[in-house]
């Protein structure tokens, strides 16, 4: 095991310190050991915007705190969800009394403490909305969006919802933008090699050297099928042969993509990939307004990449253009 | 006799956490086989810590399954955390005004535990989690008591059905969970929360048996 | 082998179409197909900053091209040096009149090939001047600074020149604070698993599980001990241990601390082993001014982090807190 | 014949393609032992090259040589690139203004060539390296024409000192480039690139030999 850590059973515990020294300009810590918030929070006069998550995804979940983003983060163990308390104790620190937008992802664990969440939260007095992210298409059929996990997709729902949030929305109105911009967003992953919790110390899948796993989750979920590893290029089209029907995105639409590694690929290899994307949406007159590549929702060291494709409209667009200062997404 | 004072029931919650702390590494075992290996330090790590908080204090059942519960809840996140939070938090609600702690009093908390756990999982009786063995714990204690059995007759009719309802999941395909990854390899091994749930309903069962 | 990539040997090509693709708003490309540049360079009246190195590092090199950093790059193949072309094209695009400070790290082939640029650009009647970086501690005695590598320490090099050159400073000026920086620079490499070069298939070196190199360098050059693999805070120290006597750092003095990932590590351990960084520079009495944690500087899904140490003066902290906006490093 | 004229010695170029060629694996196979195994294939990529620009073109001996020089700077990186750039750059450089190359014109290409590397290289002779086939050659030619020798006995001394001094590579530990980081692994094993400089000494050797 190369894991760089000391008692494996703390890593999240250490990893927060040493990440609150590096970016204390942006994040500050509250009475919850396990909620970190924007220094800044809760912003006065605006909607607050929280999401949280289980540990091992850096930059998400934390390194999406900042200005015109997140304002409050519960942090979970590695691959596991934050508490319930944690959801609500983030859900007071972002509350300035016009509510809170909690944007989360589709997994049993986070949607089980955030309604616990918000039971006490209503108790508080302290209105809160949901949107849930389930953009990853390879999760469930289109019949069953419902049960869809959510994956880097939430990245460009956080960007949407944090910056109407900012414009001075409503909490309706962020949650409609939110919900709106997860709605028009697809992603699927391609995984090349597996992932090691610390404290587990072994794999807890297998992806055996020179296959991908098509449609892998982000905590290793098995996808749609396991292949003999193909090029960058024919990689590219294999996601977007998943992602562009199922939409489906079409000839006229304006798009933002997020190329996001799973933690160990090269960033050089993520480019590479990005090149054939957005050749292949650019030959289907698919028009690219703005581009992410690099490692903007990982899982520990696994390999592989996940595409997400989210289509904009003026208000989306809007809202993803706007500046954003946060470790994971610097816009200016 | 036919209830049991609830001032006198903290014990419940203490031979609980003894059971889980016993239990842990077999808990684990079981959730390796088709899950990630770690129930039994989650539930251990839970219920320690509410040993902890306890330590030093008197309780009557409701308050130490109040401190069972918010533990879990605040402390243990995942899926236990808010399930089981769950489970002891509508336990001890349905019983906190009560002085004795007679069978319709238990139904009621038994109920009001399926009822919450229901209220933020979408788990069925089948799904091969730990409502395979909670959901006929409560019926059986319910038609048992309906039937007109006495309250330990009730507990016995619980226990029984717990681990018939644990043992169901033997032959189960995991609909929820890590496990339903697994699709039918999942067959063939009992389900860790199942398991957690048969020690944690017989325990109070026998427990509650004892002080009547 | 897990790789993402079209052919082998056009890893670089493919990779920067998609790097030009996905930061237009910063970078652009020139005639030379081996050499971006910051889109608004030459910037008129100030002093061009030039750099260049073997591909393989991202961010670096290109990712740090952009606003009050690099001017232009010059890319090389994966771990080798650019053309001296390359350099020479580089250097043009960033000269506006005002001179060129080419700003590298000490290796073999990028001295000879600046070299060579140099004796070209000097017959264009351009004014180069360099600066070769040698912050690696661990790859040559003290008494031998001269042998030592240029790695992670780059990046300080080309923020504090690339503030000066945009604060208006002269060549001169620029190429003694960029060498003050480095010269006030001290880093120290832990390889904990090695890489493999696409072209090549299998790691041209080894680091056998559950072991770490001390003291390794960008390219797996061997360091000073290979030992069993220690905790992070233990990893913290023993860097610490090369590091401050080297300069030495001594209390009183303030500091810039990057904490880089070598490529396949999580940024979670990094952030693990940043926090003890800290923890013993402050019980040292040594002041944490602004710290860097992160894939600052890779090769390629080598696993490993490496440390690196600024002292500061007034002027180089100037110079560090100047904003900053490029791929791989921004700030406001 | 004691000279040979540029114009006609364009061949010169072309056999030193053709042999880089040829060698190409086994060049690869050499740097494999103690480097990264890629000496053949980055001297071809680079020498073809230069062979595609010459194509359809008339070239004498400097202007063949100024191509290769400048192919290799232009789109060979690394070390080969400016250590073979400079090489032929330089000789083509002390030739370009001759009608005849003559022995003292070549012992000048020559020591231009060595000059040229030492400005950029800080190798010495025994840091087992293509200096350790060069540096003997240069110094074997220009000692040979110093004793009166002629051009063709010149060239012999040259081609037989290149020879001995590649050999010598095979007993001593890198102390510069990629496998100096072997130490003492470094020994038993010729060097990739004084390997490419024998073949390019007596290519050339050989060849402008048979021009006299
Ligand atoms: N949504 C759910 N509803 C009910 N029970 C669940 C649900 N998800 C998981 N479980 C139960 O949780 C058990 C596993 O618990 P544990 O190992 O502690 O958590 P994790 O799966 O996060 O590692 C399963 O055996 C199953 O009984
Ligand atoms: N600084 C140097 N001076 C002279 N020769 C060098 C130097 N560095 C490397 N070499 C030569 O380069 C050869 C290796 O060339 P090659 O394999 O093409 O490059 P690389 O080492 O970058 O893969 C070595 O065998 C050695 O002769
Ligand atoms: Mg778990
Ligand atoms: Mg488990
Ligand atoms: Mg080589
Ligand atoms: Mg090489």
């Amino acid at each position: 095991m190369n894991r760089i850590v000391n008692n494996p059973d703390f890593v999240v515990e250490d990893m927060l310190k040493g990440f609150v020294k590096t970016h204390k300009d942006i994040v500050s810590t509250t009475e919850d050991a396990r909620v970190l918030k924007y220094k800044n929070a809760p912003v006065e006069g605006k909607v607050g915007i929280v999401t949280g998550g289980g540990s091992g995804h850096k930059p998400a979940f934390i390194g999406y705190i900042g200005e015109n983003l997140c304002d409050a983060v519960a942090v979970g163990e590695i691959f596991s969800s934050p508490t319930a308390k944690a959801f609500l104790d983030a859900i007071k620190e972002a509350d300035s009394g016009k509510g809170v937008a909690c944007l989360y992802g589709n997994y049993a664990g986070d949607n089980m403490n955030v309604k616990m969440a918000m039971r006490k939260a209503k108790k508080l007095g302290i209105e809160v909305k949901t949107v849930v992210a389930n953009d990853d298409c390879a999760s469930a059929p289109k019949t069953e969006l419902e049960k869809r996990r959510g994956v880097a997709g939430e990245v460009l729902m956080w960007k949407v919802g944090g910056a109407k949030a900012s414009m001075g929305g409503s909490l309706d109105e962020v949650i409609a933008v939110a919900q709106k911009a997860i709605d028009n967003t697809r992603s699927v992953g391609i995984g090349t090699a597996p992932c090691t919790i610390p404290a587990v110390g072994h794999p807890n899948f297998q992806i055996e050297d020179g296959t991908m796993e098509v449609g892998i989750g982000h905590h290793g979920e098995p996808g749609i099928n396991v292949q003999p590893l193909k090029t960058a290029d024919d990689i590219a089209e294999e996601m977007l042969d998943i992602i562009i029907p199922d939409l489906p995105f079409e000839s006229g639409d304006e798009v933002v993509v997020l190329l996001s590694g799973l933690g160990a690929t090269p960033v050089m290899e993520q480019y590479i990939v990005y090149n054939r994307v957005e050749e292949i949406l650019t030959e289907k007159g698919i028009k690219v307004h703005r581009s992410y590549v690099g490692n903007y929702f990982t899982s520990l060291e696994m390999m592989g990449v996940t595409l997400t494709v989210m289509k904009l409209d003026d208000e989306l667009k809007e809202c993803i253009d706007m500046p954003a200062n946060s470790v994971g997404l610097k816009q200016f | 006799m036919s209830s049991f004072k609830n001032a006198d029931a903290g014990v419940i919650v203490d031979q609980l956490i003894k059971t889980i702390q016993k239990e842990r590494d077999y808990l684990s075992e079981i959730d390796g086989k088709i899950g990630d290996g770690d129930h039994g330090i989650n539930m251990n790590k839970g219920f320690t810590m509410c040993e902890k908080k306890l330590e030093g204090t008197t309780y009557n059942l409701s308050e130490g399954l109040t401190t069972l519960g918010e533990t879990l809840l605040e402390d243990i996140g995942g899926s236990m955390g808010p399930l089981y939070g769950m489970l002891f938090d509508e336990m001890a609600q349905a019983c906190e005004d009560e002085e004795e702690i007679t069978a319709d009093v238990f139904a009621e908390m038994i109920t009001a535990s399926v009822e919450g756990i229901q209220d933020i999982s979408p788990a069925q009786v089948g799904d091969k989690s730990l409502l395979d063995t909670l959901i006929p714990a409560k019926e059986a204690f319910v038609e048992a008591k309906e039937a007109g059995k006495d309250f330990a007759e009730c507990l016995d009719a619980m226990n029984a059905a717990a681990e018939k309802g644990w043992q169901s999941t033997k032959d189960l395909v995991a609909k929820i969970g890590r496990a339903s990854r697994l699709g039918e390899r999942s067959r063939g091994v009992l389900d860790a929360g199942a398991t957690s749930c048969y020690f944690i309903i017989t325990t109070i069962g026998s427990t509650a048996k004892s002080l009547l």
